[in-house]
């Protein structure tokens, strides 16, 4: 059992995570608060006993998806001047609510503490995460092959004119 | 053996992505072809092929006993038909690149890419447990959002993006909801989870994942309100994948998956009920009105669409066998309509260049077969006898009527009529008439476009004449489900 | 005293639904269209997450860990394509404003 | 045998019948040949059939509806004569609608007569052998559309004979159709066979339903007025084929079911005496217009029309007697008077014109035709030893022990005929040749075939109507219903005899004097015509005022009127309502998807918070 004080500690950075990925001005410095997420994200995982998942998630969404956001916003021309400061300025009238929303619907979750009854399942037989996704879950397999076909595919056709550029990045 | 479905058109496509382009390339509609209209004969002529336990070597190869029912093989069908239809119109109106050679071939990788999202079609019906369920839901998706920007233009791109946002909170929802039912099952199969819900059906968890699920695939099916991405996806995608998207994407990716999961998963409790009848009255209602004022020829046949959809869900909601059989008829025959009616519209735009339905007259003089069938194709959708649409619309309405539900079957009347109105003016606008300036050397479009057309409006013909044989071969089966 | 089990999980939930706020209000009321994809990604976290707490809640974290494992695969060939698209449209656009996707309507 | 053998029939012509469709327009005459020998196929199908007992039951639908044929000796017998008839008529075709003959419409459009020619006979067929009522009603129905399209090829005038047609039937039909729903839902079978129902108030309705399609379809009165205006109007063969063959047999083959299987008609019933009356009217009214015809065709379609009378006397009596003659006088009446159209058609094919004013004298040149014509119209009058004495003799029987209000109407009918017959042979065949026909010839071979086989039949089956009485008609009763009686031979009664020829002696005498009188043929039954009284109901009929077609087509038109003008209100409050608010709607959707994104995602937020609260709430 994880029940220390990390766990909602954790918890609560993920959030703040999130929120500085959301209210940050700068593009970049958002996918890097995006990789920040997915960092602290991939320890919870790892302190819940998931530690193939937790790998993953810090390999590929932390490094990988930054690393295509990074791309992205590179190839897209940024503002300049005052058509950058009239953004940032409609930007932060508009993204100075979030906090204070975020702070009434855990007010209001906080004040309903709605109780929820769990009914559990009995515990699961299997517990090696290698023998549930090769034998148990392998149309799962099956399928993640195709949509890497199809992420090839999408890579080929929508890069095709900059794919010296943008080919190499899908694996 | 069903699990074949998956697996062959796999393998083909990794075949056809070997070195030799030049062949490949050559080969790749064939190959989607031969798919299709396998699954397409296998369906019809050995059912037995579906139903039967895998073999063994097989089941230990995938260790996966899908469970195959006669909603499936009607699905399996319609997938197998429009597919068919959708790769004939990108042979007509998807060119090659520039330099065919390469490997950047468009039409090659859009081909490959309705195969794919095909065999995720098949994926999605097959599933029988909520997460796999969801991959194939994916796959069908990602395929769709490049189908939709293959081309590449201005609309083409906006349409993609709006359908990949909405698209993709719809999947957040259901996955947000295949996780709280695997906190109340601890697996995600079907049997399981209906076990787990008869065991507490008013748990709040359960309840909270009914709704996101059943909201994540309205969005997928684009039923009134959470259609916003529909039109702008339909209108916008390329001719090909209009008739992909519309006749079937959205309708098993949000319609069959909902009929499948209320059926063996959820039920039907009154709430539930309520709520489809009134999405479905909503939708066909709105989706018709907004079709009458759209001068935008497939924007016209999305909203269509819209309420078509609406009809379906509306015969779902009934949950007697005779509204859900219906349901699943109406869900093919609009399958086979909507794609004829697309399949027109690829004719017409690529002949005349202009989807403006009020620039276009008289086109039926330069484009008989065009006219003819998009007319068979209209009487279809708008229910009148003999053709199919007629009797599935009629099985809603008479489930509607059973059920006591007597004010949603005079709407689906009353939507009827809206539906005769607006194609009537389409087909005025279009094809009836005088000749409209400029198209005075219009020629008819290709054999490639016209034997999918002529193919599509002799089965609407067909279905309406044999009605008895698909009623009792397929339909009455479905009775066993519930 | 509550249950550790009930604990985990309405403290879980409480963050997650938090973090899904977040991110749908990044997706609402963004302009840049990746910031729409980054507040898509930042609800995926939340997705994730809410799996990882049911798996480990139930005891089926092998289940749970697999279907993240194919979820992150997923995401990425989404985002992908996302990003393909979005730098589609703002090459015809010359602009990353969402406002400017408003050319279908009606 | 088996049984899907009795799909042949209907399939058969049909199938020919639309490739008869195919053949191209200079290809007439393989046409004719072609559907020539579909007949004779038809006619070797149905000989084989004659007398074998069968039926084939195929499900046609999910709803406890099958396709349903029942072959026994009534249909068998039926199913002969029409095929019988389809073959000769189809043979007298080839010379009739020869291209080559410049004075007969329809001819244009020749593919399209043995088309429709064929799909009768197909229909027909199928109404005769349908078991099921609504098998039958579709094949009875379908005989519209082939009426239709067999009138409309004629004249260039007959578009609105044919509609007269399609609507006069149509509206019979729609009678059956409601007697048809009816009889179901009173018996709870569709199974012709297996409904026999008992005389009751709503069984009496539905059987009145059932009659009025029957006797539309045979002609009888009032439903009769399409066929004198489709006599002058369509091709020749259609009138030989179908009023004066098919619908005769098709109809009192209905009437026959109706009143003997489906219903019980009892002597005692109301509608005895219903359907009595009906015929003699028809009888007498019929007879009365066709003596005053001065056009060949006119005089025999209205004697088409009046010898439905007797068939309905007959089946009216609801006695073994008068039925047995009613159903002989069907057959006897179909034979000569398709013997009688046919020659109408060769005077008219050779001569060029069937007015009786500008014909005369062709016994020399047309001798076997005259003879033909001679046994037919005696035929037809009642002149012993020929067939419709015989069956005539057995309705009189009939008629008279009902009441002899009945019998004295039938006999004056009888008297009638044989005066028009008198001016009509007179006018045409005797008298002085007609200047401008002095090169008329004989009719062709194939056209002179066809008449003489059937007036062959027609002595045959007077001189020795045992054969026709014992193996076609009398076992179609049953020898329940006979009560060992049988009715072949010289009739019963010698004292109807005397009476029956001392009328036709009567009918001579009279044209007799009548020529004298006039000066010629033509002109003998004037003073009928003119009789005072009788002289201005005449102008009137003739302007058809007693149509009820006209009549109904006048009130028609007024109710249109009036409903045109509540219309218009209806229309006014649609216009302006209903569309305006439809467009408003319409508007005011499409200006709600400004293509915005956020728009399209709040409001699927909002539709997903709605329904999460309906769901949860809703525990």
């Amino acid at each position: 059992m994880i029940i220390d004080v990390f766990y909602p500690v954790l918890l609560f950075l993920l959030l703040l995570a999130g929120i500085w990925t959301v209210m940050t001005l700068n593009l970049l410095k958002s996918a890097i608060g995006l990789a920040l997420t997915s960092a602290i994200l991939a320890l919870l995982l790892f302190r819940m006993d998931a530690p193939l998942a937790g790998v993953f998630e810090l390999s590929v969404c932390a490094g990988l998806i930054t690393v295509v956001f990074i791309s992205a916003i590179s190839l897209t021309k940024p503002l300049e001047g005052a058509e950058a400061q009239a953004r940032d300025r409609s930007r932060i009238k508009r993204f100075i609510y979030l906090p204070i929303i975020v702070a009434i619907v855990g007010g209001i979750l906080y004040a309903l503490h709605p109780h929820l009854d769990l009914f559990l399942p009995p515990d699961s037989l299997e517990t090696d995460v290698r023998q549930v996704l090769w034998n148990v879950r392998r149309l799962d397999l099956v399928g993640q092959i195709l949509i890497i076909l199809a992420g090839v595919f999408g890579v080929v056709i929508l890069f095709k004119d900059r794919a010296d550029t943008k080919g190499g990045t899908k694996s | 053996m069903p699990v074949l479905l998956i697996i062959v058109p796999l393998l083909a496509l990794l075949a056809l992505n070997l070195p030799w382009m030049r062949l490949m390339n050559r080969l790749a509609l064939w190959v989607g072809l031969i798919l299709c209209l396998t699954q397409a004969c296998l369906v019809i002529y050995a059912p037995a092929f579906f139903l039967e336990a895998p073999s063994l070597w097989l089941g230990r190869l995938f260790l996966f006993e899908p469970s195959v029912d006669y909603l499936s093989l009607v699905m399996f069908l319609a997938i197998a038909i429009v597919g068919a239809a959708a790769l004939m119109v990108c042979r007509y109106s998807i060119h090659t690149a520039a330099e065919p050679g390469t490997c950047a071939n468009n039409r090659f990788l859009v081909i490959n890419l309705v195969i794919l999202a095909l065999t995720g079609m098949n994926g999605v019906v097959l599933a029988n447990d909520l997460f796999s369920l969801y991959v194939f839901l994916e796959i069908t998706a990602v395929a769709s959002y490049i189908l939709i920007a293959a081309e590449k233009g201005r609309d083409a791109f906006e349409g993609a993006f709006k359908y990949l946002i909405m698209s993709a909170v719809a999947t957040a929802l259901i996955l947000a909801a295949i996780a709280l039912l695997m906190l109340t099952a601890g697996d995600l199969s079907y049997v399981n989870i209906k076990l787990a819900i008869m065991a507490s059906p008013h748990s709040g968890v359960v309840l909270a994942a009914v709704a996101m699920l059943v909201v994540g695939l309205f969005i997928k099916g684009g039923l009134i309100p959470f259609h916003g991405w529909l039109p702008d996806a339909y209108s916008a995608a390329p001719a090909a994948i209009s008739v992909l998207l519309a006749g079937i994407v959205t309708k098993t990716t949000g319609v069959y998956t909902l009929i499948r999961i209320v059926i063996s998963i959820i039920g039907l409790s009154d709430t539930l009920e309520n709520l489809l009848l009134f999405i479905g009255a909503a939708s066909m209602l709105v989706g018709a009105l907004a079709a009458l004022g759209q001068s935008d020829f497939k924007r016209m046949l999305a909203y269509s669409s819209i309420s078509q959809v609406g009809y379906m869900v509306l015969g779902l909601g009934t949950g007697t066998v005779l509204g859900i059989a219906g349901s699943i008829f109406h869900l093919f025959n609009h399958a086979i309509f909507k794609s004829l009616l697309f399949v027109n519209a690829a004719a017409v735009e690529q002949q005349t260049g202009t989807r403006d339905m009020n620039r276009m007259g008289g086109l039926a003089e330069k484009m008989p077969v065009t006219g003819c069938t998009s007319a068979i194709a209209f009487l279809s959708t708008a229910g009148i006898p003999p053709l199919a649409g007629f009797w599935s619309k009629l099985i809603i309405i008479i489930a509607l009527w059973q059920t006591g539900h007597i004010v949603y079957a005079s709407l689906a009347v009353l939507a009827s009529l809206l539906t005769l109105a607006y194609f009537l003016s389409m087909q005025r606008r279009v094809f009836f008439g005088k000749l409209a300036t400029g198209f005075e050397s219009l020629k008819e479009a290709n054999a490639w476009i016209l034997i999918p057309a002529c193919a599509l409006a002799l089965i609407t013909i067909g279905i309406g004449i044999g009605i008895p044989w698909l009623f009792e071969t397929f339909l009455l089966p479905i009775r066993s489900l519930l | 005293m509550m249950l550790p089990v009930h604990y985990l999980f309405s403290t879980g939930v409480f963050f997650i639904i938090l973090l899904t706020v977040t991110a749908l209000y990044c997706i609402l009321f963004s302009r840049n269209l990746i910031r729409i994809l980054i507040g898509l990604e930042l609800l995926t976290k939340a997705v994730t997450l809410l799996i990882a707490l049911a798996g480990y809640i139930t005891g089926h974290m092998a289940l749970a860990q697999t279907m993240i494992i194919t979820l992150i695969v997923i995401e990425v060939v989404v985002i992908a394509v996302a990003a393909g698209i979005v730098i589609g449209a703002q090459r015809h656009n010359q602009s990353l404003d969402v406002r400017t996707l408003r050319n279908l309507k009606g | 045998m088996n049984s899907r053998f009795l799909l042949e029939p209907i399939v058969i012509p049909i199938v020919a019948g639309l490739l008869a469709l195919l053949f191209r327009r200079e290809q007439g005459k393989s046409c004719a040949w072609f559907c020539t020998l579909v007949t004779a196929v038809n006619l070797a199908i149905a000989a084989y059939l004659f007398g074998k007992t069968s039926s084939l039951v195929l499900p046609w639908a999910a709803f406890g509806f099958e396709f349903s044929l029942r072959l026994y000796h009534f249909s068998g017998f039926i199913l002969l004569a029409a095929a019988g008839f389809g073959f000769l008529i189809s043979l007298y075709s080839t010379a009739f609608m020869a291209p080559a003959a410049p004075q007969v419409d329809g001819r244009r459009f020749l593919n399209q007569y043995y088309a429709y020619f064929l799909l009768t006979l197909g229909m027909v067929n199928g109404a005769v052998l349908a078991d099921n009522l609504i098998v039958m009603l579709f094949f009875w129905e379908s005989l519209l559309l082939t009426l239709f399209g067999m009138i409309i090829i004629g004249q260039p005038t007959a578009f609105k004979t044919a509609v007269k047609a399609f609507i006069i039937s149509g509206v019979a039909d729609l009678c059956m159709m409601i007697g048809i729903g009816m009889t179901i839902y009173i018996a709870g079978t569709m199974t012709m066979s297996q409904i026999h129902l008992p005389v009751g108030t709503w069984s009496n309705v539905a059987f009145i339903f059932l009659m009025i399609g029957a006797i539309a379809k045979a002609g009888a009165m009032p439903f009769h007025s399409w066929i004198p205006d489709a006599a002058v109007d369509a091709p020749l063969p259609f009138m030989a084929l179908v009023p004066a063959a098919l619908e005769k047999l098709l109809g009192i083959y209905f009437l026959a079911r109706i009143s003997m299987d489906l219903f019980v008609l009892t002597p005692r019933s109301w509608l005895s005496p219903l359907l009595m009356v009906i015929g003699c009217i028809t009888i007498l009214l019929a007879v009365m217009m066709a003596l005053i015809q001065r056009d060949y065709k006119r005089l025999l379609s209205f004697h088409a029309i009046s010898q439905v009378g007797y068939m309905i006397l007959g089946i009216g009596t609801a006695l073994p007697v008068g039925i047995v003659g009613g159903l002989f006088h069907m057959i006897n009446h179909a034979m000569y008077k398709s013997c009688l159209f046919l020659s109408g058609g060769a005077v008219e094919k050779q001569a060029g014109t069937t007015d009786l004013a500008k014909l005369g004298g062709l016994r020399a040149q047309m001798p076997i035709t005259f003879i033909c014509f001679i046994v037919a119209a005696a035929s037809i009058s009642g002149v012993p030893p020929f067939n419709g004495f015989f069956s005539k003799e057995l309705v009189y029987d009939g008629a008279l022990e009902r009441h002899w209000l009945y019998y004295a109407a039938a006999l004056l009918g009888s008297f009638l005929t044989a005066a028009s017959f008198l001016k009509l042979g007179h006018a045409a065949f005797l008298g002085k040749p007609a200047a401008n026909h002095a090169k008329v010839r004989e009719a062709p071979p194939a056209m002179l075939i066809p008449m003489i086989i059937i007036a062959a039949l027609c002595i045959l089956f007077g001189v020795w109507n045992a054969l026709p009485l014992k193996h076609l008609i009398q076992p179609i009763l049953g020898e329940a219903r006979l009560e060992g009686h049988s009715f072949a031979g010289w009739p019963a009664s010698m004292t109807l005899v005397l009476l029956t020829v001392l009328v036709l002696i009567g009918a001579i005498l009279n044209h007799l004097w009548g020529a004298k009188r006039a000066g010629n043929g033509l002109g003998a039954a004037d003073h009928i015509h003119y009789a005072p009284g009788l002289h201005s109901l005449y102008d009137k009929a003739e302007r058809r005022l007693f149509d009820p077609y006209e009549i109904g087509l006048k009130i028609a038109r007024a109710i249109a009127r009036i409903a045109w003008g509540i219309d218009r209100g209806i229309d006014y409050l649609y216009d302006t309502v209903s569309v305006k608010a439809t467009y408003a709607l319409t508007a005011g959707i499409r200006k709600a998807h400004t293509g915005s994104l956020l728009a399209y995602l709040s409001w699927s937020l909002v539709g997903l918070i709605v329904i999460i609260a309906l769901i949860m709430g809703g525990i």
